[in-house]
């Protein structure tokens, strides 16, 4: 090693380090960018709030607008939904007994939301999942037998039904279609 | 310290029927026990919290902000934590050495707060031989990292343990030799009389003295970094490599000693280095009439300079990566021990030449020293305008919590 | 020069004969079958030759036919200096599957035989360190096989989680 | 798996005679600077290594098996989880594969939209290899950097297609979702302020003294080592070898995109050093930009998606497809056999080819060097092991 080779590294070292050390002191002056989750969120905005509509977090089923067509329990490639629906002419139509879904074995891959006809299976942007055992990660919607929605061809009009309908289809809409483009994009 | 007893004996205040060596043990051992308790292991605490919150902001986060305010008990909190830890002694491990390493390790990085000065006259002892002292002290951390490495009886910790020897033994060398100008000019090896011979003003500092002694404070410092463990030297702990080497098998309380010294070092380093090169606890003002004032004023420019050490070595340590083990030792015996050797000859030289100094050297060597400040400064602020950031995602606070937005 | 698959086709079989079987396919993935045993002089061949060059061993896959009685072991080759392609297939007896290995002619290859020797138990004559890749030493079977039968447990540990949703 | 079947030697006689033992060392499966689980088994003579041996298969998850008991559409998913640290690449060979054997023509603003996603999952996965580059060396404050930008854009993908790793954005035809309203705009916004970052990372890391000179000469590959073991990707490129299917072998809608190929220049060094490999990805992360910058503007508008029954059943046959991941030339090799159910599929990954170099250039080198070499080779563990 020359004298030159053996100058020009020291000098490299000194200024390259120098260089480094006046970058790392300029963010010592810029703003931190992570938030003091969960408890000290700016303005007190949950994190939840602020995720995108097409966030995929826990599963959440609508039962008021469920056809029970049984397309997310096919679609599902894991096979972690689960719903018994029979027909009773009494009732009026299709009556479920069960809709469950084991959270703690989905993917949140979205496949169970695209082919719904109403949007009632959604994922929501809720994302705090611990729990303390399995079994209480296995959500059941069905409480008691319910008789499935079915859509009316002059639109909705029962006003308890009509604005979840209307988010279901607005999940819906979010979905590319071979059609043309989706959305308001 | 002697003075101060001496002082009290002739007062009255200490009963002068005993004898006075009672007197100085006393006061000896009262202050060192105030120093090691009150200054020694709070000072290594806090700058856990320091080097955490700095580090945090470096990286674009907020740090620990939950135990106390501004999250500034966590060290507390941390300590408290590793008290009530399971002390696990590996089955494999030959478990009186290993036990034994942490105090080994502690003991030599405390014993060097013996002779720190503090101020001018609060100091345990005034060796004479002080700064060798410190030198021969320190080297006791290398056994005890050595044992901890071998006794944990696993092979990462066994090859940290390795490294810190060769690197501690290495660095010694050029460590040492920077040392050496500065007690040629003064004549002593005592930490007061470093710190007389030298002066407030900046260009009164050894630093400045003259070039050879310049490079030696850059010489010692990096030396000093590499004996304390600190990144780009922290070979020997190495979380990426030997997965914290040589402290890989402890837990609880040992394993919090083996830090306690880590971080109470680099204040350590920071006072040294301060005591050579940067006047020490010089103040402008004689304030002979209040004693209590004089040495809170000189314990608090001492104190700033020290920690300007450690807030360096942090930031060094957040800025830089890590060195490979054979560039290590090129770096110590072709880099700074022919380095070290020239500073040694020039500053003998020097002394020789110019035996009372040349002030228009000084003058413009602490000249050269501002330029390069400012210079790099205006480099911050051109990293800054770089990034295209407005006044608005800037945050001076050092504590801020507010997040950037875009 | 890059070679369309015909013309390496050709070159192939003038050198080879009918070793080679027929062309199949069109384009990218056009095959040509080549006998387990011959695979590494054919493959040394396509290495070393000037016209066909073939550097690179792009993939090596296996796959079970249960219904042909085989298992084919398929060659991906690759030119990085002609930019061309061609595909070999092997059908080893499903049996006692025992291929030629062409380790020697791509490194590539050795991790790759590997593989294919852990997951469909092919053996590869002449492979240096034919050992298990992925799965556990002691697993028995292979489980790309079409008939595998994943065991109930592996060393006591259950190898299936209960469904809760059917209780 | 303990050491039988490693033929370790183990004592050595050195030309004066004296024995000497050679250290073995166990590294990993849990070891901060292997990249999930792998395994290595180091023979060392104290600081400089004799060999480490590759020990894989610990995240192995049987993909290529799963993938014959679900159905097409139902392994989209699991694609994401072959390299999740560069999902969308493999949801992009999935798709290609299934689309190549049916025949399905994807839309072009569908092709556009993959390709925007591409890039932007290029750059996501090539920062944490940069960023985790220079933890591995020791350098904490580039990691969290790079992580921060990695931060903005999962926020990105997020908003594209709903998650932030897993990303599942395409589809069998085309993708899930068109680009959101006003996404466009934050992409560009990000772009911009992200070249500033990469000078920035430059300067903060790359040709930081102590940082080159480890990765300068470690571990050098030739072009000919590296075309023989199929390394693929910026490992082959920082070997000085210039190719990059999406120029040479173009696929979606590249071939009308204008990009350079950033090869290994020896710039500190020796060609196809640690060094080469690590700047040709920080050289990628300009062109990746520059590339979507181009797709935002040229992108047509219309469908995303092609007409794709849900009973998807391709005819049967078979096909290799390949595409640039993050990691380089990605094959997928499928089978079908005309049923709901894929027959076969095997992924040819990079890291695979990539972790069997390890054992051929990890001689007399140091340990700290094998920690180099696993971070220039960009080894992502579920990818290996698949």
């Amino acid at each position: 090693m020359g004298m030159s080779a053996y100058l020009r590294n020291i000098k490299d070292a000194a200024t390259t380090i120098a260089d480094g050390m006046a970058i790392t002191l300029s963010h010592f002056v810029r703003k931190p960018t992570t938030v003091e989750y969960p408890d000290r969120l700016p303005d007190g905005v949950r994190v939840q709030d602020t995720l995108p509509f097409r966030y995929r977090g826990m599963l959440e089923v609508d039962l008021e607008i469920c056809t029970a067509c049984l397309a997310c329990e096919r679609a599902c490639p894991i096979d972690c939904i689960v719903i018994d629906a029979a027909k009773d002419k009494a009732a009026g139509g299709l009556v479920m007994t069960r809709f469950d879904i084991d959270m703690a074995k989905c993917m949140y891959c979205g496949l169970c939301s695209e082919p719904c006809p109403t949007g009632a299976i959604h994922h929501t942007p809720e994302f705090e999942g611990a729990d303390y055992s399995l079994e209480s990660m296995v959500r059941r919607y069905v409480k008691a037998p319910t008789v499935a929605y079915k859509p009316k061809k002059a639109g909705e009009d029962d006003p308890r039904i009509a604005p979840i309908l209307d988010r279901g289809m607005r999940y819906i809409a979010e979905f590319a279609t071979p059609d043309g483009p989706s959305g308001d994009s | 310290m002697q003075e101060l007893v001496d002082g009290l004996i002739a007062s009255g205040v200490a009963p002068a029927d005993v004898p006075a060596w009672v007197h100085y043990l006393t006061a000896m051992l009262t202050f060192g026990g105030l120093v090691v308790f009150g200054f020694v292991l709070p000072i290594a605490g806090i700058t856990t919290w320091v080097e955490r919150r700095v580090m945090a902001r470096m990286q674009s986060r907020i740090g620990p902000n939950r135990t106390g305010p501004a999250g500034f008990l966590q060290w507390l909190a941390d300590g408290i934590k590793n008290l009530l830890k399971e002390d696990i002694v590996p089955l494999a491990a030959d478990a009186m050495l290993f036990k034994a390493a942490p105090y080994v390790v502690i003991v030599g990085f405390v014993l060097t707060f013996v002779v720190v000065p503090f101020s001018g006259d609060l100091i345990i002892a005034d060796l004479n031989v002080g700064i060798l002292y410190v030198t021969a002290v320190t080297a006791l951390v290398v056994v005890g990292i050595l044992m901890a490495g071998w006794a944990s009886n696993n092979k990462w910790s066994l090859l940290g343990g390795i490294r810190s020897a060769a690197q501690i033994v290495s660095y010694e060398i050029p460590a040492g030799l920077s040392i050496f100008p500065v007690v040629m000019l003064t004549g002593s090896l005592g930490m007061q009389d470093i710190i007389r011979a030298q002066g407030a003003a900046p260009w009164t500092w050894y630093i400045f003295d003259n070039p050879f002694t310049l490079m030696a404070f850059f010489a010692f410092f990096v030396a000093a970094l590499a004996e304390g463990n600190r990144t780009p030297f922290d070979l020997p702990e190495a979380e990426s490599e030997l997965v914290a080497g040589f402290a890989t098998e402890y837990s609880g309380m040992r394993n919090l000693l083996f830090f306690m010294a880590e971080w109470g070092n680099l204040y350590v380093i920071g006072a040294i280095v301060s005591t050579l090169f940067l006047g020490g606890w010089q103040i402008p003002f004689a304030l002979e009439g209040s004693p209590v004032l004089r040495n809170a004023l000189q314990f608090g420019t001492f104190f700033t300079k020290a920690y300007f050490f450690v807030f360096l070595a942090i930031w060094l340590r957040w800025t830089l990566p890590r060195i490979r083990v054979d560039q290590m030792m090129v770096m110590c015996w072709k880099y700074l021990v022919p380095i070290a050797f020239v500073n040694l000859i020039g500053t003998a030289a020097w002394m020789v030449l110019f035996p009372a100094g040349v002030p228009l050297v000084r003058w413009t060597l602490t000249a050269v020293a501002a330029v390069l400040l400012v210079a790099f400064f205006w480099r911050v602020r051109f990293h800054l305008k770089h990034a295209g950031l407005t006044g608005q995602q800037l945050s001076f606070n050092p504590l801020s919590t507010t997040r950037v937005t875009w | 020069m890059p070679l369309d698959t015909a013309a390496i086709h050709a070159r192939l079989r003038e050198r080879f004969g009918e070793t080679i079987g027929d062309l199949n396919g069109v384009g990218r993935d056009a095959w040509a079958l080549v006998p387990p045993g011959d695979i590494a002089e054919v493959a040394r061949f396509a290495h070393d030759d000037g016209e066909l060059g073939f550097d690179c061993l792009s993939n090596l896959s296996g796959v079970d036919y249960p219904k042909d009685e085989a298992i084919q072991v398929v060659y991906h080759l690759f030119s990085y200096r002609d930019r061309h392609w061609f595909v070999l297939k092997v059908n080893a007896k499903r049996d006692d599957p025992v291929v030629a290995t062409v380790s020697g002619v791509w490194p590539h290859a050795d991790w790759q035989e590997r593989e294919v020797f852990d997951l469909l138990g092919v053996r590869f004559d002449g492979h240096p360190d034919l050992r298990r890749i992925l799965m556990p030493e002691d697993w028995p079977g292979h489980p790309l096989r079409k008939d595998f039968v994943e065991p109930e447990e592996f060393h006591g540990i259950s190898t299936s989680r209960e469904s809760l949703l059917r209780t | 798996m303990g050491l039988a079947g490693f033929e370790v030697e183990v004592q050595r006689e050195t030309e004066s005679g004296l024995v000497t033992e050679d250290m073995t060392l166990s590294m990993g499966p849990q070891h901060p600077s292997t990249h999930g689980v792998l395994r290595f088994i180091v023979r060392a003579d104290g600081e400089v290594m004799k060999e480490a041996i590759p020990d894989i298969g610990y995240l192995h998850r049987s993909i290529e098996k799963i993938a014959e008991k679900v159905g097409w559409h139902g392994f989209l998913p699991y694609t994401d989880r072959v390299d999740y640290v560069a999902a969308m690449f493999c949801n992009h060979g999935w798709t290609m594969a299934a689309e190549r054997l049916a025949g399905i023509e994807v839309p072009r603003r569908g092709e556009y939209c993959r390709v925007i996603a591409d890039e932007l999952c290029r750059i996501h996965s090539h920062l944490l290899a940069a960023g985790s580059m220079a933890m591995d060396i020791g350098a904490f404050t580039p990691f969290t950097h790079a992580i921060r930008e990695r931060e903005y854009l999962n926020d990105l993908f997020e908003e594209l297609c709903g998650s932030r790793l897993t990303f599942h954005y395409m589809r069998i035809g085309g993708v899930g979702w068109d680009l959101p309203p006003g996404w466009a705009e934050k992409v560009l916004t990000f772009l911009a302020r992200f070249e500033t970052v990469v000078d920035e990372y430059n300067r903060l890391i790359s040709y930081n003294k102590i940082f080159t000179e480890r990765l300068a000469d470690v571990a050098v590959v030739s072009a000919e080592q590296a075309i023989g073991y199929n390394l693929v990707g910026p490992n082959l490129r920082g070997s000085g070898v210039a190719y990059d299917v999406r120029r040479d072998d173009p696929y979606s809608v590249y071939p009308e995109l204008d990009f350079d190929v950033p090869v290994g220049r020896g710039e500190m060094g020796t060609v196809g050093d640690c060094f080469d490999r690590y700047i040709v990805r920080i050289e990628e992360l300009k062109q990746s930009c520059r590339i979507i910058r181009q797709c935002l503007r040229q992108m047509p508008d219309g469908p995303v998606i092609a007409k794709v029954p849900r009973n998807f059943k391709p005819p049967a046959g078979d096909c290799y497809v390949r595409l640039e991941s993050a990691r380089g030339d990605m094959g997928w090799y499928v089978v079908s056999d005309g049923t709901a159910f894929p027959y076969r599929c095997k992924i040819r990954t990079g890291s695979f080819a990539a972790i069997s170099i390890v054992q051929a250039v990890s001689r007399d080198i140091m340990i700290a060097d094998l920690i180099a070499v696993i971070a220039s080779l960009d080894l992502v563990a579920p990818e290996i092991d698949r």
